[in-house]
């Protein structure tokens, strides 16, 4: 394949994680790659994608180049259909109006349940984690797409503690926790698509990104994977993908 | 013992009611506006992340030597370093403390925690929220249907799961909390402190409400006659507001909507100092910017002409089409 | 007093109402008389009293003339400091902003209580009148002067459905119902001027309108009037308050 | 059973799943949105009393002779009168219902009510607004302080006194109102239904986002580009709107926010007619006002070029200083 171009890990993060994403939808996105990542989907194939932000905004256009520090950021507001209360918006997603909810993660386990609050015991923390921010709030309310890094201390079999909870402790153990909607939908790495056992809600390889194994995955990942029966292969990112990425994002601050 | 953090509703009254809430100028120093500030008070901090956060009036707390605050804010970035590193606060009630998502962990936010020199209580974003609106609206609690089920709800017994009388769902009913003080900065009020927030508000609005007095630090004092020109723009009314301090570029090195980005440079430079030795590093930083300067526009100054310049350029840019 | 203005029973009520406010204070005003009052007492003596209307106004200065049909119109909002919505300026009360609750009234009891809902049986009402409006939230959450006409009617000893709750029973059932702030502080008629006592909690006579006698008063109310121990006899309308009313209520609106 | 009138909270979340959310045009004509009101419906009406009622959009129902509408209103005012006289609705859940406070007690009122043919279920005005709050939060229900004590809250077995498990106080819990579809009208929106409100907004916003679908209709349709100019401004996002309806004056005889005040000569007329005789005046009037005109601007050639002109001289007036 030597018209593949050339692409760094954040960047083939960015771009699988794009077009998870359908036109029409709202879009609740995290900063970072999901920014970047719904962006990228509204220049793409998307117009009609409406990107919603923590900070207070609905139906942003960043601009190419600026994209902002934080979801907390003026940047964010840039071309904005309506600014909002931080709450005001979060409770659009507990009232319902949220297609998807796009984060990245410090941490996952095999219900898809988030940690990026401690590392190690909470009482007596290995390492304090900044926090849920709005994650406990989105992952709690809508679907949810991952976005992140592909290492074996990050796939773990449990989470030290869970932020932003997947499926809890899987099979209907997220409802009985009084979360009746929601849940975990996709996690994108740059190894592979994951999606969830309809029924245990336990993570699964839908989709191989190019060039990766089922050995590369599973030596990564810190339990046992299940492999969906027909496993995809991802193709890889295109020309034009990519002009548009690099384009949106020239000083490479999410995907250097 | 957890219920007593809620505030009876007689007390949030009879504070209220002790308090002057008339029409009248209230314009003041930092200095002045400090002394409603003391000691061990809980106090709630505006803005989020790098936004519109009240830094001047942090800086003169820090300056005045404040200590074991509880602090409050949406998101807390460097101003949460600030405030533990130089011991003006033990204790912040937060959904998210790092410097900012550019520069990874907080070396200081994590020296005090995992260490045990302060606490950082953490709730979900909407959570602080919902506890803000619900002490500006002057009910004990309100209900949410998220933090269930996670690990952010076992750490706090001060929130009571309930099955709802309504409909058998479960809710969380989060306390309200009603801060003794709030900072904010905005970009105008007039002197009486009616005050308008352009672009976002985040939780303001609610954070206003909620606290038992308001010390607003604004870009410009404008006009009564001004303000009455654009009532929808009013965000915090006047009888909220005990104290107003016209402070430009108050929310420096962070940003104010339409008037200045944050300054990023010196931002990076205070990261990588701090990061690299949270206690020396923190040190000689609220030396030299915080202690040593005799006025906040010399603080300014040590920020640098050219970056505050280029930081309203592009804020202002904001605007353009 | 032959050199006594001529004034209406409208007219006196506005002018005694208004004296009850004083500078700086935060009053929240119905339509009507109230406002009417409010307006005046802002023009007389207190500008800077800070008039709130429940269509979601801070601060209104109402223009001569100008007085708006209800407190929903946009002629509320003419100078004020701010607009909310109209369930966020209750909640200011709620909150404990606000110093004073104003109000007409179509009846009430010795205890305060206000009736605007039904004149008989609730279940098979003689007449379904319009309801509460914000009334009973503003009673139930600040202290309320009340400006009303005087007729046997109106006065009764127990109002037939409590719309906007005074002292209820009296003593301290105020507190024990779940309203332990606020209550009945005034009560202004075109005869007198009334309080309530500190421990019963029922209605009183402090002051007397002028040309007014006790037996005038007493029989015009349907229930045994207690008189303070010292009687006031209220100053009489002044030129100056009766030109600036008549200033801002030309067509005579509220004041027929 | 009581319980039955909160929605659970999956049905919520499964109507708004199936409901079409995408950005996309939705500018149709009144009878076009009429469609989205059926009998017996839960429908919610914004604006209060005299202003920015959706009259056109009630004129519109009332003409196709809809029936068994449950209705929801801040305050109502002749728009109450007409959905009873009409037949479209026999029960009105508001605060305060009358003509106006010019002219007394609503004989139409009176007459639906005393005689059983309708229902009005009245509610504090707070407790309103909370209803319309919570359902636009999501949840079922939120704590007031008010009503307790009252005759209205007797009347109301569907509110729950509780004692509340953080101070044990007594607080009321209104239920959740999430209308089955909501009539707003508004200032100007964008063909998607982004909607910008001036002025006083009532209890709109929170109305728009508890309904299941939501009809708007606007003085002026405005591009996108326009909408984006001024994003503080917004008030209801596209993705709450399922109409879009272009109705110059379509609050006539009441009043638009700095466009046009109340037409009080009609509403004097009006009143004096229906309240002289609540049957018979009212089956001419909506012969005359409703059924009669071929179209909106018919009807409002019907009020009067003299008097929509004089209304709009004193709504603009509100701009000048």
């Amino acid at each position: 394949m030597t018209d593949t171009p050339r692409y760094t890990a954040s960047e083939i993060l960015a771009i699988l994680s794009s077009r998870q994403l359908k036109d029409g939808q709202v879009v609740f996105a995290g900063v970072g790659t999901p920014l970047l990542a719904a962006t990228l989907a509204q220049r793409l194939r998307c117009p009609g994608l409406t990107i919603l932000f923590e900070g207070g905004v609905v139906g942003a256009f960043v601009e190419p180049g600026k994209l902002p520090p934080s979801t907390n950021d003026q940047r964010c507001t840039k071309r904005a259909n309506m600014v909002l209360g931080s709450a005001d918006v979060l409770l659009l997603l507990q009232r319902g109006y949220v297609d998807i909810g796009f984060m990245g993660g410090a941490q996952i386990d095999q219900f898809g349940n988030l940690n990026s609050s401690f590392i190690g015991d909470p009482a007596a923390p290995k390492t304090r984690l900044p926090g849920t921010g709005g994650g406990n709030d989105i992952s709690s309310l809508t679907n949810m797409i991952v976005a992140m890094k592909h290492e074996k201390r990050r796939f773990v079999e449990h989470v030290d503690f869970i932020t932003s909870p997947g499926f809890i402790r899987g099979g209907t153990s997220r409802a009985e926790s009084g979360l009746p909607a929601g849940g975990m939908f996709r996690v994108i790495t740059e190894l592979a698509v994951f999606g969830f056992d309809a029924e245990t809600r336990r993570m699964k390889v839908l989709a191989l990104n190019p060039g990766v194994s089922r050995e590369n995955v599973q030596d990564n990942t810190g339990f046992d994977l299940v492999f969906d029966e027909q496993i995809a292969i991802t193709a890889p990112p295109t020309e034009h993908e990519l002009e548009t990425l690099r384009m949106l994002d020239p000083e490479r601050l999410f995907t250097a | 013992m957890l219920n007593a953090q809620v505030e009876p509703y007689e007390r949030l009254r009879e504070n209220l009611s002790q308090r002057d809430r008339s029409l009248r100028e209230k314009v003041m120093t930092l200095e002045e506006a400090a002394s409603f500030v003391q000691d061990g008070m809980k106090v709630g901090i505006g803005g989020s992340t790098m936004s519109r956060t009240p830094m001047a009036m942090i800086w003169e707390l820090v300056r005045q030597r404040r200590k074991n605050l509880s602090c409050s804010r949406a998101i807390t970035s460097t101003d949460g370093d600030i405030l533990f590193g130089s011991g003006v606060s033990d204790h912040i009630i937060t959904s998210w403390f790092a410097q900012g998502i550019l520069w990874g962990l907080s070396k200081v936010m994590r020296r005090h925690v995992e260490q045990g020199l302060a606490r950082y209580e953490e709730w979900s974003h909407m959570a602080v929220g919902m506890r803000f609106r619900a002490g500006g609206m002057g009910v004990p609690f309100l209900p949410i249907r998220s933090m269930l089920g996670s690990g952010v709800m076992d750490q706090r017994p001060e929130a009571k799961p309930i099955d709802c009388p309504f409909t058998g769902e479960k809710l969380l009913l989060v306390p309200a909390l009603n801060p003794d003080v709030a900072l904010i900065h905005v970009q105008r009020c007039d002197a009486y402190g009616n005050a308008q927030i352009d672009g976002l508000q985040f939780m303001d609005i609610d954070l206003a409400l909620a606290a038992n007095r308001v010390i607003l630090t604004t870009e410009r004092i404008v006009s009564n006659d001004q303000i009455r020109r654009a009532p929808d723009q009013t965000k915090i009314p006047f009888f909220c507001v005990d104290a107003v301090v016209e402070v430009p570029y108050g929310s420096a090195p962070h940003e104010c909507f339409g008037l200045y980005e944050p300054m990023l440079k010196h931002m990076e430079a205070y990261v990588g100092q701090v990061n690299s030795d949270p206690v020396e590093g923190m040190r000689d930083y609220l030396e030299r910017y915080f202690y040593a300067p005799k006025s906040w526009n010399e603080y300014l100054s040590l920020i640098g002409m050219e970056e505050v310049l280029e930081a309203s350029q592009r804020g202002r840019s904001i605007y353009n089409d």
